[in-house]
């Protein structure tokens, strides 16, 4: 035979323990700062949101270098347009599933950071107020042309024109890039570095081969030529 | 002229403190439950209503006036097809009984000229007033459901009507207990009966065992009485919105919760009075003005606890809700006048064995007799088993 | 015949004692407190109580179905997040099982390992906000919700560091997941696991023997067992009807094969919400169970075969179901040989456990269909897709 | 089965068991009998006619190509399983026209067609006969057409308002982008 009211008591006790605990058991409680509430192993560089007036968040970018918000086009270092990496293949417009980016790909061609001349984007927009920061379009893009930004602090006055990320509010360098997501950066820099490694080993091997190959032909030939001028003899 | 002057000196206090008191309470109230609920509660506003660097926001003690100011000026809405009078007077009317019964609470003001302690209103019948008066609420309750013209409004409406209509039988019942010990319905002289014993607790009737039985059955029906969880059918908002007062907004509902918090205040009051031994507490000697405060710190540890039941407790359901009234209150508080009759005539004798045996004999009856009358009202219910499937 | 359609009583007009009393009328929803969303009831009451009671859809009806059938196969992925809210992660596995049944494809053994682990702790996140909710509904004041978001924020910080965000995670792919997790996640996974049972007995003492609880919830809302599984009932609701039907243990779809678990289910054939209730809560150890072992099996490796981002499947059907948190979620997927489904459809397992709503409620008090409901485990993204 | 109901067909390349016209109940009711407690899934395909280009090895052995009519279909998809045998799924499917599209319903089997038989009339117009409650359920009742349908257009929007994201839309729309 249970106490009367014994469950009700116990229950009692629990929010008591609970009262009693949210003021010396940080972890207990739910709601706080944000940034507080990563918790201590997470947040490298955390921003803190403002909590009096007048104070101006500290950094707008950042609230947790693994969080996504919406897409950013990369650019390497140096003017922006003269090093960016997208080159207008519009495969993220046709993989976004709101559909919410708008490319017009460049008349010219452009040389960029000595690969060879491309097309550029003319017009990159991307409609935040439709965008559902699914980073499909990160990862179809061949080029690692566009990531994820983790910028929150996106209210504006004007819900239309204002919501429309037009391409230079987009571009990002790649070294604050590598400030909001050191680790997939870093991750991204290392692939791509072996990419091009890669690439060129096989240009090299293709020119190795191709060159082999030409001297097999040069030496055929010369064979051949050999033989030809061995015939009339 | 002195007559107009000694009425002002005798009410203008409760005028003045229980609206203040309302205010911190509500402030309280957030906080605790917070606290409870792991949250941080309201912690920005400070005093005066500004947000200075937060170094003066003294834990949100601002809060309750912002939210004073906000309920001001907020539109006031009432429904095309209401009925605008009685709609108007719902929280007027929700409102003054539980102000007018402030009076007969033994609060005694020290400051008159003669520097006598006084109570706003001594009447020899005060309890039996008190429940005609605070009786008025149901009206004011159904009212707001009924004018509203809205179905949860309604249902509200009738759901209070039915629960405060059952649960002041109890109320009143649990009462009788301690009237019957003093012989007096004079609230000053209740509580006065039971100041100067050991440790100054020891008239107090929460320490007896019918006094007890009686308190825990007057603070449960005080809880359906000003409709508190876990009997906030009446409001129950995860079912009726927000019950009788779904279309109040602005002052008006504004005013139905001051008049709900001033309902609290005068029932823990009669509570104190009755099983907490009024003003008693120590110093009194010393500083009679004491008594007030220890009234008031007495009520705040009985609105603590409600607090906290609050912070605990799921609601119950309409029927349920009505057989806990009838079929274990009820019977629960007459058998607790027999038995506090009983116990009454076998301690005439000043003899200690007697006192105990009586006092273990009535506690194993009212005990036994709860958990039978729980055993029949709820046989089915107890915790199940469960098997696992590989 | 213990499926057909139950009927109300004929209550027109009573004419009792020379009183003229209606039934009042009352349209629970879209804007209800405890709805979970955009959901009506449009409720018949005799005094309180509901002599019927008719379940109105639609409110967030989106044509996720016709969606997904003009867009790639990649493409809909972010859009099974938004079906049930609370479990993007099981969505997303429902989704790609069906798809990786279109293109044979090796799953590597990591992503087939995080898979379980994300979607244990999905389950977890929804019953323990579940469990919060219903009791919410009940009536206590938001202090066992909060109790529960307390540990959800904790798992949802871990689906943050894993995919990028709380709620719309958006990380599985054909093929096994889209990137691996970070360093040190699996630690703290292990920390928030090892944690999570000094919680779930604090919330037991709070709840499961509070006689408030037990006399709301228990004899409230029966469900038979034939009823149950006539209704296509799945999930904790199917379970705490009596019947242990399990599709982790069934269908031992991934690696569920490979762990020691157990399936808690009624042991009478009550099925109210009281045994709905605690089946979750039971659930919940089960699950915890499954976390260790899986935080202890799991090995280093690459977490995504070689799928391509975009592919034309060869005309065929498939039809991959998993036991998500709330039931069954199945995903039909009919290829055509276009890089689009011909057909694309959700069975969503909360719609369907709607199917017993109206028998669930009639003849019990108003205040019950609302806990009721709660009981059944709603979430509206899914319900009308 | 095959045997009970010699006019049922199999399917190979869904897998599916493709119920007579008329019967389906009486299939449902022997399935039923037979352990398969549970109904999964009730969906409907809509087929348009469409033309297929196919390779087909002639009678000479020479390939050639042949363009086929696929008539227009509509089918009703049943996911079965047995619960206690633990099975399935078993599919099974009711074919009907396109036009005027008529099948029988199985709800008094399993209740769980309920409401997704409701939805498959609301979405694709199928008519279900002897169903007990056959309204719309997820689109109003007021509402024209059935979304569902491969054919079906969108009406005129009349909340349409302007705004930076119809040019894009537009680009989506002229059909240029998706694949």
């Amino acid at each position: 035979m249970s106490l009367l009211g014994g469950g009700i008591l116990k229950g009692m006790a629990v929010t008591l323990r609970n009262f009693v605990g949210s003021y010396f058991d940080r972890d207990r409680l739910t709601t706080n700062d944000y940034a507080w509430r990563a918790g201590d192993s997470l947040p490298q560089h955390a921003g803190e949101y403002p909590k009096e007036e007048g104070e101006q968040l500290r950094d707008t970018t950042t609230v947790n270098n693994y969080s996504r918000n919406f897409p950013m086009l990369l650019h390497d270092e140096g003017e922006p347009m003269d090093s960016i990496r997208c080159v207008a293949c519009q495969i993220c417009e046709r993989e976004c599933p709101p559909q919410c980016i708008y490319i017009e790909k460049s008349e010219d061609k452009k040389e960029r950071g000595g690969n060879k001349a491309q097309f550029y984007p003319a017009k990159f927009d991307i409609d935040v107020s439709v965008c559902m920061s699914c980073q499909i379009c990160v990862e179809v893009c061949p080029f690692d042309a566009i990531v994820m930004n983790s910028q929150f602090e996106l209210s504006t006055p004007d819900r239309f024109g204002g919501l429309l990320l037009r391409r230079d509010d987009l571009l990002k360098s790649n070294g604050y890039y590598h400030k909001i997501h050191p680790e997939e950066a870093a991750a991204r820099d290392q692939r791509m570095a072996e990419e091009k490694a890669a690439k060129e080993a096989k240009k090299k091997a293709a020119a190795e081969a191709a060159k082999k190959k030409a001297e097999e032909n040069a030496k055929a030939e010369a064979e051949a030529g050999n033989e030809k001028q061995e015939d009339p003899q | 002229m002195s007559l107009v002057l000694d009425i002002l000196i005798a009410t203008v206090p409760l005028l003045v403190i229980f609206p203040t008191l309302f205010a911190f309470t509500t402030w309280l109230e957030r906080k605790a439950l917070a606290r409870i609920q792991n949250r941080v509660g309201p912690d920005k506003v400070g005093v005066p209503l500004t947000r200075y660097g937060g170094r003066f926001s003294l834990f949100g003690l601002g809060q309750p006036m912002a939210d004073g100011i906000k309920m001001l000026f907020k539109e006031n809405i009432v429904p095309r097809d209401a009925d605008r009078l009685f709609h108007l007077l719902a929280p007027i009317l929700a409102l003054i009984p539980a102000m007018l019964v402030l009076c007969f609470l033994p609060l005694e003001f020290p400051w008159t000229d003669s520097l006598k302690p006084v109570q706003a209103f001594l009447l020899d019948g005060a309890v039996i007033f008190f429940f005609a008066i605070t009786g008025l609420n149901t009206l004011a309750v159904f009212m707001a459901g009924w004018a509203s013209r809205n179905k949860y409004s309604l249902l509200g409406g009738m759901r209070a009507i039915a629960q405060m209509v059952s649960y002041e039988i109890p109320l009143v019942l649990s009462a009788v207990v301690v009237v019957m010990m003093v012989g007096d319905l004079n609230a000053k002289e209740i509580a006065d009966f039971q100041t100067g014993g050991k440790w100054i607790v020891g008239n107090w009737f929460l320490f007896t065992p019918w006094g007890l039985a009686a308190f825990v059955i007057f603070f449960i029906a005080s809880l359906a009485e000003t409709n508190r969880s876990p009997f906030d059918l009446p409001e129950a908002e995860s079912e009726l919105v927000a019950g009788y007062f779904t279309e109040y907004s602005g002052f008006k509902f504004a005013l139905f919760f001051l008049g709900e918090y001033i309902a609290m205040f005068a029932i823990s009051g009669l509570a104190v009075t009755l099983f907490l031994g009024g003003g008693a507490g120590p110093g009194l000697d010393a500083a009679p003005w004491l008594s007030v405060v220890w009234f008031i710190a007495k009520i705040f540890v009985l609105i603590g606890v409600m607090i906290w039941l609050r912070g605990t407790l799921p609601r119950l359901r309409v029927d349920q809700l009505m057989g806990f009234a009838w079929k274990f209150l009820l019977p629960l508080s007459i058998l607790n006048i027999l038995v506090a009759g009983f116990a009454w005539h076998a301690t005439q004798q000043d003899s200690k064995t007697i006192t105990v045996v009586t006092w273990v004999i009535s506690l194993a009856v009212l005990y036994m007799t709860a958990k039978g009358l729980n055993q029949l009202n709820r046989a089915k219910v107890r915790p199940r088993n469960y098997r696992y499937a590989e | 015949m213990s499926n057909a359609t139950a009927t109300a009583p004929n209550y027109e007009l009573i004419q009792r004692d020379g009183l003229d009393t209606g039934l009042l009328e009352i349209s629970m929803g879209p804007h209800h407190p405890s709805t979970h969303g955009v959901f009506r009831m449009d409720v018949k009451l005799d005094g309180e109580t509901v002599v019927d009671l008719q379940p109105v859809f639609g409110y967030l009806h989106r044509n996720h179905e016709k969606l997904a059938e003009n867009m790639s196969y990649l493409s809909s992925m972010p859009f099974t997040d938004r079906l049930d809210y609370f479990n993007s992660m099981t969505n997303n596995w429902a989704y790609a099982l069906a798809a990786e049944q279109l293109i044979e494809i090796e799953i590597p053994e990591r992503a087939e390992y995080l898979r379980v682990i994300m979607s244990e702790l999905t389950r977890l996140v929804n019953h323990v906000s579940l469990v919060g909710f219903f009791v919410n509904d009940l009536g206590a004041l938001g202090t066992p919700l909060l109790y529960a978001f307390r540990e959800r924020e904790k798992i949802l910080d871990l689906f943050e560091q894993a995919s990028g965000a709380r709620m719309m995670c958006n990380y599985f792919r054909f093929g096994g997941l889209r990137n691996d997790v970070p360093e040190g996640w699996l630690d703290r996974a292990r920390e928030v696991v090892d944690r999570f049972p000094k919680f779930l007995d604090e919330y037991e003492k709070l709840l499961c023997e509070n006689e408030i609880i037990l006399s709301r919830t228990q004899g409230v809302g029966n469900l038979s067992k034939e009823l149950a599984i006539s209704a296509g009932i799945t999930g904790p609701m199917l379970r705490a009807s009596g019947e242990s039907y399990d599709i982790r243990k069934v269908d031992r779809y991934g690696i569920y094969d490979r762990f020691q678990f157990r399936v808690p289910y009624s042991e009478g054939d009550v099925g109210d919400c009281y045994d709905r209730f605690m089946v979750r809560m039971l659930e919940m150890r089960e699950s915890i169970g499954i976390l260790k072992q899986a935080l202890d099996g799991i090995e280093d490796g690459p977490v995504l075969g070689n799928a391509p981002k975009v592919f034309k499947p060869k005309p065929a059907e498939a039809y991959g179901r998993i036991e998500a948190p709330k039931g069954e979620l199945g995903f039909y997927l009919i290829a055509d040989g276009t890089p689009k489904p011909y057909r694309f459809r959700v069975r969503p397992p909360s719609f369907i456990n709607l199917t017993v709503l109206r028998d669930m409620c009639l003849g019990q008090k108003v205040a019950d269909a609302v806990i009721i409901l709660g009981s059944i485990d709603i979430v509206l993204g899914e319900v009308d897709r | 089965m095959l045997q009970q109901f010699p006019e049922a067909e199999w399917d190979e390349a869904a897998g599916a068991i493709i119920a007579p016209l008329g019967q389906a109940l009486a299939v449902a009711e022997w399935l039923l009998g037979q352990g398969v407690d549970y109904c999964s899934n009730v969906t409907g395909v809509d087929y348009l006619e469409r033309e297929v280009k196919e390779k087909v090895t002639g009678e000479d052995g020479k390939m050639e190509t042949v363009t086929r009519t696929i008539p227009s279909r509509m089918d009703v998809v049943y996911h079965l399983y047995s619960m206690q045998k633990q099975t399935g799924p078993l599919v099974l499917k009711q074919r009907t026209n396109r036009e005027q599209p008529q099948v029988q319903s199985l709800t008094p089997v399993w209740r769980s067609c309920e409401l997704q038989e409701r939805e498959v009339y609301d979405l694709f117009g199928v008519d279900f006969t002897g169903h007990p409650d056959q309204r719309r359920i997820l689109m109003w009742d007021e509402f024209e057409g059935h979304p569902m349908r491969k054919d079906y257009t969108e009406p005129f929007d009349y909340e349409w308002e302007p705004t930076p994201h119809n040019e894009i839309l537009d680009k989506h729309h002229r059909g240029k982008v998706i694949v």
